[in-house]
């Protein structure tokens, strides 16, 4: 039992908020928001420098071998710092194929950054794996994937795609090249200015196939849900510091706010919510890493998380008024991460529906 | 006790839906939410043209000012008529600072004024926050000094949403620097073009723009500061008044809550209906009862506003509610929605027409904008339960 | 639109405040908790005097033809001034009939006192009447009922059960004598200290059918479920009257409690649940009186009642601290109420569920 | 990062799990709950003499008077398992009144009274609550006042909830009545059969018998202050450090919760089982999250004060957390029970053994008492995130 982060987690973290101080300015998120500039690229030149693009792949396939957890808290501290989403998504790429195809052989330009690894999961129609309809298929000797994945973060950005389809039995995992034959992107606007596109494939040739069947897409999704508490866990540390600094600034009515009871027992609830969802993450992370998860609780922080998130985004933004209310104030895009995340890996609904079901089934 | 409207209420919202029917359609909505605070669209101003020359822009208008003099609860059922349908309100100039200078104005400012905002040749901002004085109005620091016949005036305000658009702007200013804070402040008219006036925009998080305004020795004349001097707290205060049904009205999200609604009865999820998930059920049913019991807080202030008095408490609870709640509605909608909830209003795919995400960014600022929720519950305390003040 | 009582109304109001300031009092409520005593009876005596048992009752069966909002009324300051519930029970009984069988032979003597009124609605497994077990069927040329009823309210005080069983098709409506041949009553403990019992019918003759079929019973249901509303929002009332007076009185660290902001926001949020269930409740009682509801309406007043009454009664007793959590206190009779109301008439499930339906279907 | 529980740990865990499984059943559990506070009945009795024979009385004392010196991640085991098997708690004389005295008093005072606590001599109810002084302890008003060897001691405790059983009463009186407030108070025993000494019972709403406690010129020897004259408030907040692992322990929330899920996991209803109940599902699912939540705020407790820090906002949260959510689980499982929940916990047929309606009425002290959760709110605040006190 040590709720916190070892010395060397905690080195990493500081390098990760030391880069984050000085390269993720407001202005060049401003800038992100629309697209992706050289800054951003050198950014990720940087990291992928620092060795943390490849943090979680293994030695052998050129990376640093840490383990998930260790990844989560460079993930965790880039979240808190704003780094891009594309950033973000770079490393959860190479760890996730790190962790379910050690061997791959597309791992070593992943943990360079010469690639970078997207993954196409969802579709329009299905929230569920077996409902999928992207399938691969032997077509003329060659496995092919054909259908149509949806809301693809970083499709576009990314030399790779990790697609997840069917093969006439469960799930399977296959690489291909975004910039192959039968690969269509078309990007999407979305309200948090990340960058994801629906993709068609249309006989999109399989470079790769991941070994593991069901048992691989199920680890895969545990990686990323993984990763994704560890974002929503630094996201939410941001904005309560934010908030907390705001309210012994800020005067109204000749006295800082943070005197106004009503507004120190909104901070004390905060609080309550990112202390109690920070360790349910990072015990559901911990036992992902160690492979110890136990019934319900990966449902239960995802839940708990995502929903805390989000309500400690408006109580920052309740309490910081009009201040972070402006396009400047990073306040909000914590905010649109937060929905973001919480949409993509912390649905209430089968989280509850998985708890129900261990309890009462 | 007795919830139904009267004959004439009915009428009236009948006739209210009827021309609604006859003048709002999709491309008006979207045109307006498109628009944001980009000044009206061409949609918009026939719009607003066609509720003048139906003499509605009087509706709460005393009849010798050539009003309706429609009761609150009549102008209730105008504002959720209008909201629910995603059609353009009515400018703050006519339902804010037009019944302010009727009320306070010399009958020389009236003459001045009236007849320009009646004729839609003048239109306002309202200038009364800056950045160190939101909820605490009182604090503010722009300055007017008399210097002959003419107001110098100094300092900047913040939020004044409409400045890139608007012909003046109505603005609080301490004019008696010795006086009490809350009785140093006067109303006064600032046109625009006047020199020494700049805007600077500052885009706020839900994609709309407001400005900053800045006055560096701009002149006016004596006759612009309207009513008294030093009562421009009051004033403010009065205008309030003016806003208390809109404040709390339901008919925004009520709007987006339909939309949502539809959405899940169209939709398929996984190979079933979406609204055969029991979790949607229960979420959507949870917010037809938070709508239906903010419904009956606004109903509650504009009955209380025909009863002659100043229902404070009463306007504070519905507005709290009525924020808290948008944000709920916002998101279980995105959840709902899934992936999709994330999309741009301009993807053609967006479902709900990119609504919800919308929503989740407007809605903190209904909640601490118009007066925080805390100082809205210190109200309620104060007023509506007799609660000793500090 | 008139959301306040008329003058008439008020004036009954006042009758009533009045009646339970001089007859309700504390000492009397602890004795009563226990049973039925004399000076209930008594209290039941003068409120049949005052012709308020038959309020509701139709003029022709010698009530005073009142309209239900205006038996609500009544319902509600009895609820605040917490009158016995087996009391407004006989409001409720005589009501309820007086409503679906205005002609019934029993009526008058309800109107009286003479007789009360129990209703025997709910069985043990089951929650909606299309399983309800309990039937009625003629044997030797009687209809006679059978089966187990649960938790009926003052079943041993009464002298009439009015019956909800089923007779092969709809839910019918019969009235059997409580001491008849056939009735068993086993007397139930109660947390709220009222008098329900279980209650089995062994072929117990029927006295009165009531026509009317399913309709009268879904009737039925509305009265009882108005009377529910009415006695909810009286206790709602008295909760927060007590609260706010109790907070301008305490002091603690030196001021009265009512100065700490946490203190008046928590009654501000009393005062908005309070003033919306107020509104819902009684737009569904009026509604209900003029046979006028729409849709989900009543769904939706029942599911935000019961819930604020019972968050109201949970702030009211943290509020009031240990002055409150004595067993003299007023508020606790409140907060049993509050459960036991809830339970009974405003259920959350099936009220989502219809509002759900009401939306979706 | 780490949260499993070192080998070391989890064979403690095992070890109370075990003497849990040997000397606890429903039979003790029933007697617990039916005894409420009239004093330990025989089965309670015999479980805290084993615990005793076991050398768990000194679970938390050092090793230097005899305890086990465990640590608070040890603590916090144990008492989540004793709480969650629903078996009696360790007395507060042991938990409490000890530790305390260990720490501040003279060598005489431990010798005097430390041995007779082992042995389970004595038993103190402890007298901090007044009328007038409840979450504002530092207001206290019953007074001692030194007449030649003798402490003279007058006034009224409220909640004094073992006075009916206790051999003594660990009484905070103020001894200084020149002093600033927080600074006059001692901490004093006061044998109950000592002349003066006088008990009224005070019955509550779960039916819980407390008392209020008069004093009247009761006299004790001089050395009956323990520690130092003016200390008592600093020694009462010691006193509540020795508490922090309980008052935010989720054991007994978690044992109510099982006895629901186990009901509903039994019960059919409408002719199909209650768990397939959409809302049912719903409803219990968000409880369980809640649970595990809480359950973490209690352990990051533990391990706060085995870092050598007082934990003040950590224990506080889950303080909060945990009466908060006994309150919900309360109403979930009324109104999942339905009529049935209202039943009293005597009915041979009240499902989950009418525990949920016991813990709607229980759970309001949970958040009112201890420091009210307003108070615990500002210590979050003051504590936790460096606000500023007024």
């Amino acid at each position: 039992m040590r709720p916190v982060p070892t010395p060397q987690q905690e080195e990493l973290r500081a390098a990760v908020r030391d880069l984050c101080s000085r390269e993720v300015t407001v202005e060049r998120l401003l800038v992100w928001e629309g697209a992706s500039d050289a800054s951003e690229l050198a950014l990720l030149e940087s990291i992928a420098a620092l060795g943390w693009l490849g943090l979680g792949v293994p030695v052998a396939a050129g990376g640093s071998g840490a383990c998930l957890s260790d990844v989560a808290i460079l993930v965790s501290e880039c979240a808190r710092g704003l780094v891009p989403r594309s950033i973000i998504g770079a490393v959860r790429g190479a760890t996730a194929l790190g962790v379910i195809a050690p061997k791959s052989s597309v791992l070593a330009s992943l943990a360079t950054g010469d690639n970078r690894l997207a993954m196409a999961v969802d579709e329009e129609e299905a929230r569920v794996a077996s409902s999928f309809s992207t399938t691969v298929e032997v077509e003329g000797g060659v496995p092919r994937v054909r259908g149509a994945k949806a809301y693809v973060p970083d499709a576009a950005l990314s030399e790779l795609h990790l697609v997840v389809a069917r093969d006439g039995q469960g799930p399977v995992l296959a690489l291909t090249e975004a910039g192959g034959p039968g690969v269509t992107i078309r990007e999407l606007r979305t309200f948090g200015g990340d960058r994801q596109a629906h993709v068609r494939y249309d006989g999109a040739p399989v470079v790769e196939r991941i070994e593991g069947g069901p048992a691989a897409f199920g680890r895969l999704q545990e990686v990323r849900q993984a990763l994704a508490l560890a974002e929503m866990v630094g996201g939410m540390d941001a904005v309560l510091d934010a908030t907390v600094a705001y309210v012994q600034e800020r005067e109204q009515f000749g006295q800082k706010i943070a005197l106004f009871q009503a507004v120190r027992h909104q901070i004390a609830d905060m609080g309550i919510r990112v202390t109690a969802a920070r360790h349910l993450a990072w015990q559901a992370i911990t036992r992902i890493d160690r492979r110890a998860l136990c019934g319900h609780e990966l449902a239960s922080a995802l839940a708990y998380t995502g929903r805390a998130f989000r309500d400690v985004c408006v109580t920052g933004h309740h309490l910081h008024g009009g201040a972070g209310f402006v396009v400047e104030n990073r306040l909000r895009f914590h905010s649109e991460r937060a929905q973001s995340l919480a949409i993509r890996y912390a649905c209430e609904a089968p989280a509850l529906e998985e708890i129900a079901g261990a309890l009462l089934d | 006790m007795d919830y139904e409207l009267s004959p004439r209420e009915q009428a009236w919202r009948e006739e209210v839906r009827e021309f609604i029917g006859e003048h709002v359609d999709e491309a008006l909505a979207d045109e307006t939410r498109q628009r944001g605070n980009e000044g009206r669209g061409p949609r918009a101003q026939l719009f607003l043209d066609a509720l003048r020359d139906r003499g509605w822009w009087g509706l709460a208008w005393p009849e010798e000012y050539g009003g309706l003099g429609k009761t609150a609860l009549e102008q209730w059922i105008f504002i959720d008529e209008i909201e629910s349908a995603g059609a353009p309100m009515l400018p703050l100039t006519v339902t804010s600072v037009a019944p302010t200078i009727m009320r306070i104005g010399s009958q020389e400012q009236k003459r001045d004024w009236l007849p320009k905002i009646q004729a839609g040749e003048i239109e306002f901002a309202l200038g009364y926050s800056e950045a160190e004085a939101g909820t605490d109005l009182a604090s503010l620091k722009t300055r007017a000094e008399l210097d002959g016949d003419e107001w110098v005036v100094n300092g900047a305000k913040m939020w004044n949403t409409m400045a890139h658009h608007a012909t003046h702007n109505w603005l609080a200013v301490r004019t008696e620097p010795d006086a009490r804070k809350h009785k140093g402040i006067s109303m006064m008219i600032v046109p625009m073009d006047a020199p020494g006036v700049s805007v600077q925009p500052i885009w706020v998080w839900p994609g709309l723009r407001t400005n900053a305004l800045f006055l560096d020795n701009v002149r006016v004349p004596r006759s612009y500061l309207i009513g008294e001097r030093g009562m421009g707290f009051y004033y403010a205060a009065m205008a309030l008044n003016f806003e208390r049904l809109s404040i709390g009205s339901i008919g925004m999200a009520r709007r987006h809550f339909r939309a949502l609604v539809d959405e899940v009865r169209r939709r398929v999820v996984d190979g079933r209906p979406l609204r055969e998930d029991p979790w949607v059920r229960e979420r959507l049913a949870r917010l037809q009862i938070e709508i239906d019991a903010a419904g009956m807080l606004g109903l509650e202030t504009a009955w209380a506003l025909d009863q002659g008095r100043v229902p404070a408490a009463e306007s504070s609870m519905a507005k709290i509610y009525v924020s808290e709640l948008s944000q709920r509605i916002a998101d279980v909608g995105c959840e709902i929605l899934g992936l999709n909830g994330q999309l741009h209003a301009d993807e053609a795919r967006a479902l709900a027409g990119g609504r919800m995400q919308w929503l989740y960014r407007l809605s903190p600022m209904l909640a601490f904008g118009g007066g925080t929720n805390e100082v809205q519950r210190d109200i309620i305390g104060f007023m509506g339960f007799g609660l000793p003040r500090k």
